[in-house]
């Protein structure tokens, strides 16, 4: 038996060198092309990019390293223990659906994480969480997760597989079965966190003639406005992302999330400085940010 | 034999004769089998639905072959063995790559298909870096800046300054808004009130186009329904 | 009978809005335009190119825009075509393929204009951003041939027009995100002029780059569709379309503000 | 060899295409195009995991004979159907040629596969065009029942939006020119002034936030700190 290393340095052997062999027979190079390695006009931008990367990379490591960091209070988070509170005073079940994302989607994942600790409470106060789901895959990773957030709360007995359940991929026929249930089970609460696409609007629109407290998030940017109006809350864009940060403590989320602050804070300042120089005449900041 | 053979001769002759008005006559009943889910939903539109799904995953596999395999990876490979050429056949390895993605059908392989989408995804995260600091990020900056230069040169009228004020205040507000590092207090927690109300300016507008065009696609299909199909316009 | 004016059935609704649509559809009404300043750009951009330019046009829709877009690549096509601007068709999206053939060859028949002469169209190839880069380094490097297999060396406009140098706008008629993967990609590397035309969700989106010039101009949904026939003077399906969408705009704003009306009431009198 | 491979072919192929962005070299260049290439042949091949999960799904769900189950047949059908008719032609014959065993059937015979453009034509497009045209009715009924002014949010979301709709309109500058004394087209020059201004910073802050979002998920993916893509798993 050929040994796995030595397959493993062909194969990268032949990644490595196929592209580069042909390219060293292919190139003639005529007169007039540019023979230079580095585009000196692009210094400006290669020398952000590493920054940027070792602002993430060193964020990362300190989450990791049990750095704390801090996250702002996120309004729609707070509305979430009073969401479960009135469904549990009101008896009536709570409604999670995570969009029609698939599990490898930023928001999904981040709506899962989400999901998670609403999971934990409801755990806790024994009110029935109904999660249709849209993705065969989704699904199954949902219950693994709603199962063990019972059993951590030490209320496995509550846990019931049948209320997290495949409804159908396709986008509309989802939306109608959805609609259905929230108008013959009328959840006190729903929760529409994910991706999103055109259905938001039939789902939200039902949702709030139920008389539901609302609480949306999304980073689907055209499907935000109909969640504003139809919902009671509304995470906006990266607050999806900070929100399931805040709640899992996830330290490359955590990390990840102080390091692009880092990049806006840079860019933040750039504006400002710029913005006063341009003022005054002196052109530095906007010739470093000139197309090249 | 001879007359089934006939009976389908004769059946083909008429529908390809009679193509045109047959597929307006097919697309409008599965415009209409669509509309029916206005009333609830039915077993009309579970059927258009499903043989759409079906029918639109077709045309996606025959277009990959024919416009992807075959020219990408058939034609050369094709070409360097029939023209004996040797370094065409290095066009072999990202074919062999690409074939790693039927790993998924054997499940004691099926890890090998991270191979293909760990390249894929590899090559598509290093080109994004470089463009999209440069596009969205530096020449994004650089347009909010460029106002302020003509403004200092003095080209700019009362309204016209107003605008780029006003643009300056958005862009820093709603860039607040999405600090999560620090507490919405004070001073921040007022920029970010501000970014809060461009962010809904901006929303209603999209709204409104987006009334705009979901409306439109209607008005295509009551088009398609009243003209050519029963031809009352 | 407030609270049933609240909640009457969403069928009432439907049909109100059936309503809307048919009656102008069937009386054909007609409404003048006013163009706005981002189709301007587009037009007045491809009105000034000098004959015998090439621009490329992305058809990177599928049919469930084919409403806002066609009616606004059949207006662009027969402006180049008038203009003797000669165009070349593709698309990102494999759907797009055989709508952009159906456009151009339906436009080019009427506007008289000769395929591999005055337009070509190679159709689709699957790989979105690395079909943009390889168009960069050479067009033939990604199509070989046009949409019908003829190869692009036998087709006379393509003699002289080998990648992003030799094109003079890339306009994108887009339902997704393509828009801004053509300006991170070949605005920013190749200082390709990139125009959009997209559908009425995406709109907002994309103002940011008109501000900053990577974008030449804009074309809004079917508006946008419309006022290039107003710019072309020939009005054509988006107008007539344009018309009816008022009633529709119309009946939307009377639903909210009678929703808001019955709401506050509601409201004041619960308190 | 399961994990540690992907991760480095990630870093490779992540770090050399984007060095080679900054460096205007014939050898850059050409290793760019190179990889290029090699991304256009692999992608292709992508369709299969979603026509096994597609077919898998529904497969499932005929043998569970969930509700409804009989349905997913159709999709079967719809898929053979346009496989069946398009693979042997291609969706475009202009200059091939014609295969013998094709040859007795006539559909083939045109300038196009007919067959396949015609079921795209009259049966795809439709359903899908009109699929997306229920929204029409769906946000009237939603602006009449859940767009409310109950905040200040909404309150300032909806007014933008029916300046924007009303704008939109040509009906709007239509009625304002012949009813009101003062001002030409102002509905529409209102719609255009808050796409360019308020619409305009607010969509640039979101652009820079998410785009520095984009820039560190890549990072985090070369630097194989984000492994979600390899799945679950050893």
């Amino acid at each position: 038996m050929i040994s796995k290393k030595l397959i493993l340095f062909l194969f990268l052997l032949a990644v490595v060198f196929g592209p580069s062999c042909t390219i060293a027979i292919a190139q003639e190079a005529p007169a007039d092309v540019d023979t230079r390695w580095f585009h000196t006009g692009k210094i400006w931008i290669f020398l952000s990019v590493v920054l940027f990367s070792c602002a993430i990379i060193f964020s990362i490591y300190r989450a990791r390293g049990g750095g704390d960091i801090f996250i702002r209070r996120i309004a729609g988070l707070e509305a979430v223990d009073e969401a479960i509170g009135r469904s549990t005073e009101m008896g009536r079940p709570i409604l999670y659906i995570l969009g029609l994302g698939q599990v490898g989607d930023v928001a999904t994942i981040a709506s899962m994480n989400i999901l998670g600790q609403v999971a934990r409470k409801t755990a806790d106060y024994e009110t029935p969480l109904r999660v249709p789901c849209n993705d065969p895959i989704v699904l199954n990773v949902v219950r693994e997760m709603v199962k063990a957030a019972y059993l951590d709360e030490g209320r496995p007995d509550a846990y019931s597989e049948d209320d997290i359940f495949f409804v159908t991929e396709s986008q509309f026929a989802y939306a109608a079965a959805v609609d259905g249930m929230m108008v013959r089970e009328k959840p006190a609460a729903v929760f529409l966190q994910g991706t999103f696409y055109a259905e938001s609007l039939i789902l939200a629109e039902t949702g709030n003639s139920v008389g539901a407290i609302q609480i949306a998030g999304s980073d689907s940017d055209s499907q935000l406005p109909f969640f504003i109006t139809a919902c009671d809350y509304t995470l906006i864009g990266e607050e999806l992302y900070a929100a399931s940060a805040y709640l899992s403590r996830e330290p490359m989320l955590l990390g990840s999330l102080k390091g692009q602050d880092y990049g806006k804070f840079l860019i933040f300042a750039g504006i400002v400085l710029g913005v006063i120089l341009e003022l005054v005449g002196i052109t530095w900041v906007s010739t470093f940010f000139k197309e090249v | 034999m001879g007359t089934l053979t006939d009976l389908i001769t004769l059946l083909v002759d008429f529908v390809t004769s009679h193509a045109q008005i047959l597929g307006i006559w097919v697309a409008a009943f599965f415009t209409l089998c669509i509309y029916s889910f206005l009333y609830r939903d039915n077993p009309f539109y579970r059927f258009a639905e499903h043989l759409f799904v079906g029918l639109s995953v077709g045309f996606g596999i025959v277009i990959s072959i024919h416009q992807g395999l075959i020219p990408f990876a058939w034609d050369p490979f094709w070409e360097a063995v029939t023209k004996r050429e040797f370094m065409g056949l290095l066009k072999l390895i990202p074919i062999a790559i690409g074939l790693l993605f039927f790993a998924r059908l054997i499940p004691k392989y099926s890890w090998l298909i991270r191979y293909p989408i760990a390249i894929l995804i590899g090559i598509g995260a290093g080109r994004a870096i470089p463009n999209v600091m440069d596009a969205f990020i530096f020449r994004q900056v650089h347009g909010t800046l460029t106002p302020f230069g003509k403004i200092h040169a003095g080209e700019l009228g009362f309204f016209a300054i107003f605008g780029a004020i006003l643009m300056l205040v958005g862009v820093i507000c709603t860039l607040t808004y999405f600090f999560f590092s620090i507490e919405h207090r004070g001073v921040v927690g007022r920029i970010s009130k501000v970014g809060i109300i461009f962010l809904m300016v901006g929303f209603g507008s999209a709204f409104g186009n987006t009334v705009m065009g979901r409306v439109s696609l209607l008005i295509q299909r009551v088009d398609f329904l009243l003209s050519d199909w029963l031809r009352l316009i | 009978m407030l609270e049933k004016l609240m909640s009457i059935d969403r069928r009432i609704v439907f049909i109100l809005v059936a309503i809307a649509v048919i009656i102008p559809t069937l009386l054909n009404v007609r409404f003048p335009i006013t163009v706005s300043q981002p189709t301007r750009s587009v037009y007045d951009f491809i009105d000034e190119l000098p004959p015998d330019s090439t621009i490329l046009m992305a058809f990177d829709y599928g049919p469930s825009s084919l409403a806002e877009l066609e009616p606004m690549a059949a207006a662009v096509l027969r402006h180049c075509f008038s203009k003797n601007v000669r165009v070349i068709g593709m698309t990102l999206l494999n759907v797009g393929a055989r709508l952009g053939d159906r456009v151009m060859s339906q436009t080019s028949a009427e506007m008289g204009a000769v395929d591999g002469e005055d337009y070509v169209f190679l159709g689709f190839r699957p790989g979105g951003i690395s079909v943009i880069l390889g168009m960069g380094t050479a067009i033939d490097s990604v199509f070989s041939a046009d949409y019908r297999g003829k190869p692009l060396s036998e087709i006379p406009m393509m003699q002289d027009v080998k990648n992003y140098d030799h094109i003079a706008l890339v306009l994108d008629l887009a339902s997704s995100g393509t828009p801004s993967t053509w300006i991170a990609y070949i605005n920013t590397k190749y200082k390709q002029q990139v125009a959009a035309g997209v559908t009425g969700v995406m709109v907002s989106e994309l103002y940011p780059f008109i501000q900053s010039g990577q974008l030449v101009g804009l074309m809004p949904g079917l508006l946008g569709a419309a006022e290039y026939e107003t710019l072309i003077d020939t009005p054509e399906k988006a107008t007539a379309g344009m018309s009816v969408q008022s009633f529709v705009h119309l009946l939307i704003f009377v639903l909210v503000v009678v929703g808001n009306v019955a709401f506050f009431i509601q409201r004041r009198r619960a308190q | 060899m399961r994990r540690q491979v992907p991760l480095i072919l990630c870093f490779l192929f992540g770090i050399v295409m984007m060095l080679v962005e900054f460096s205007p070299h014939p050898v850059s260049e050409g290793l760019r195009a190179e990889v290029i290439e090699w991304d256009l042949i692999i992608g292709p091949f992508a369709l299969v995991i979603g026509v096994v999960t597609l077919v898998h799904t529904h497969w499932i769900r005929i043998r569970r004979r969930v509700e409804h189950w009989q349905y997913s047949y159709l999709v079967f059908i719809g898929m053979i159907v346009m496989v069946a008719f398009g693979l042997p032609m291609g969706p475009k014959n202009g200059g091939n040629e014609l295969p013998k065993w094709l040859e007795w059937f006539k559909w083939f015979k045109g300038p196009e596969n007919e067959v396949f453009v015609w079921f795209f034509d009259n049966v795809q497009v439709p359903m899908e065009a009109t699929m997306f045209s229920l929204l029409a009715f769906f946000i009237a009924s939603a602006s009449y029942r859940a767009f409310r002014a109950r905040t200040l949010e909404a309150t300032l979301l909806l007014a933008a939006a029916v300046i924007v709709m009303i704008g939109n309109a040509p009906i709007g500058d239509v009625l304002w020119n012949e009813l009101s004394p003062v001002g030409e087209n102002i509905p529409s020059t209102a719609r255009q002034w808050i796409l360019d201004n308020p619409n305009l910073s607010s969509r640039r802050g979101i652009i820079l936030g998410v785009s520095l979002g984009v820039i560190s998920q890549s990072i985090r993916i070369i630097f194989g700190i984000e492994r979600s893509y390899l799945g679950g798993g050893d």
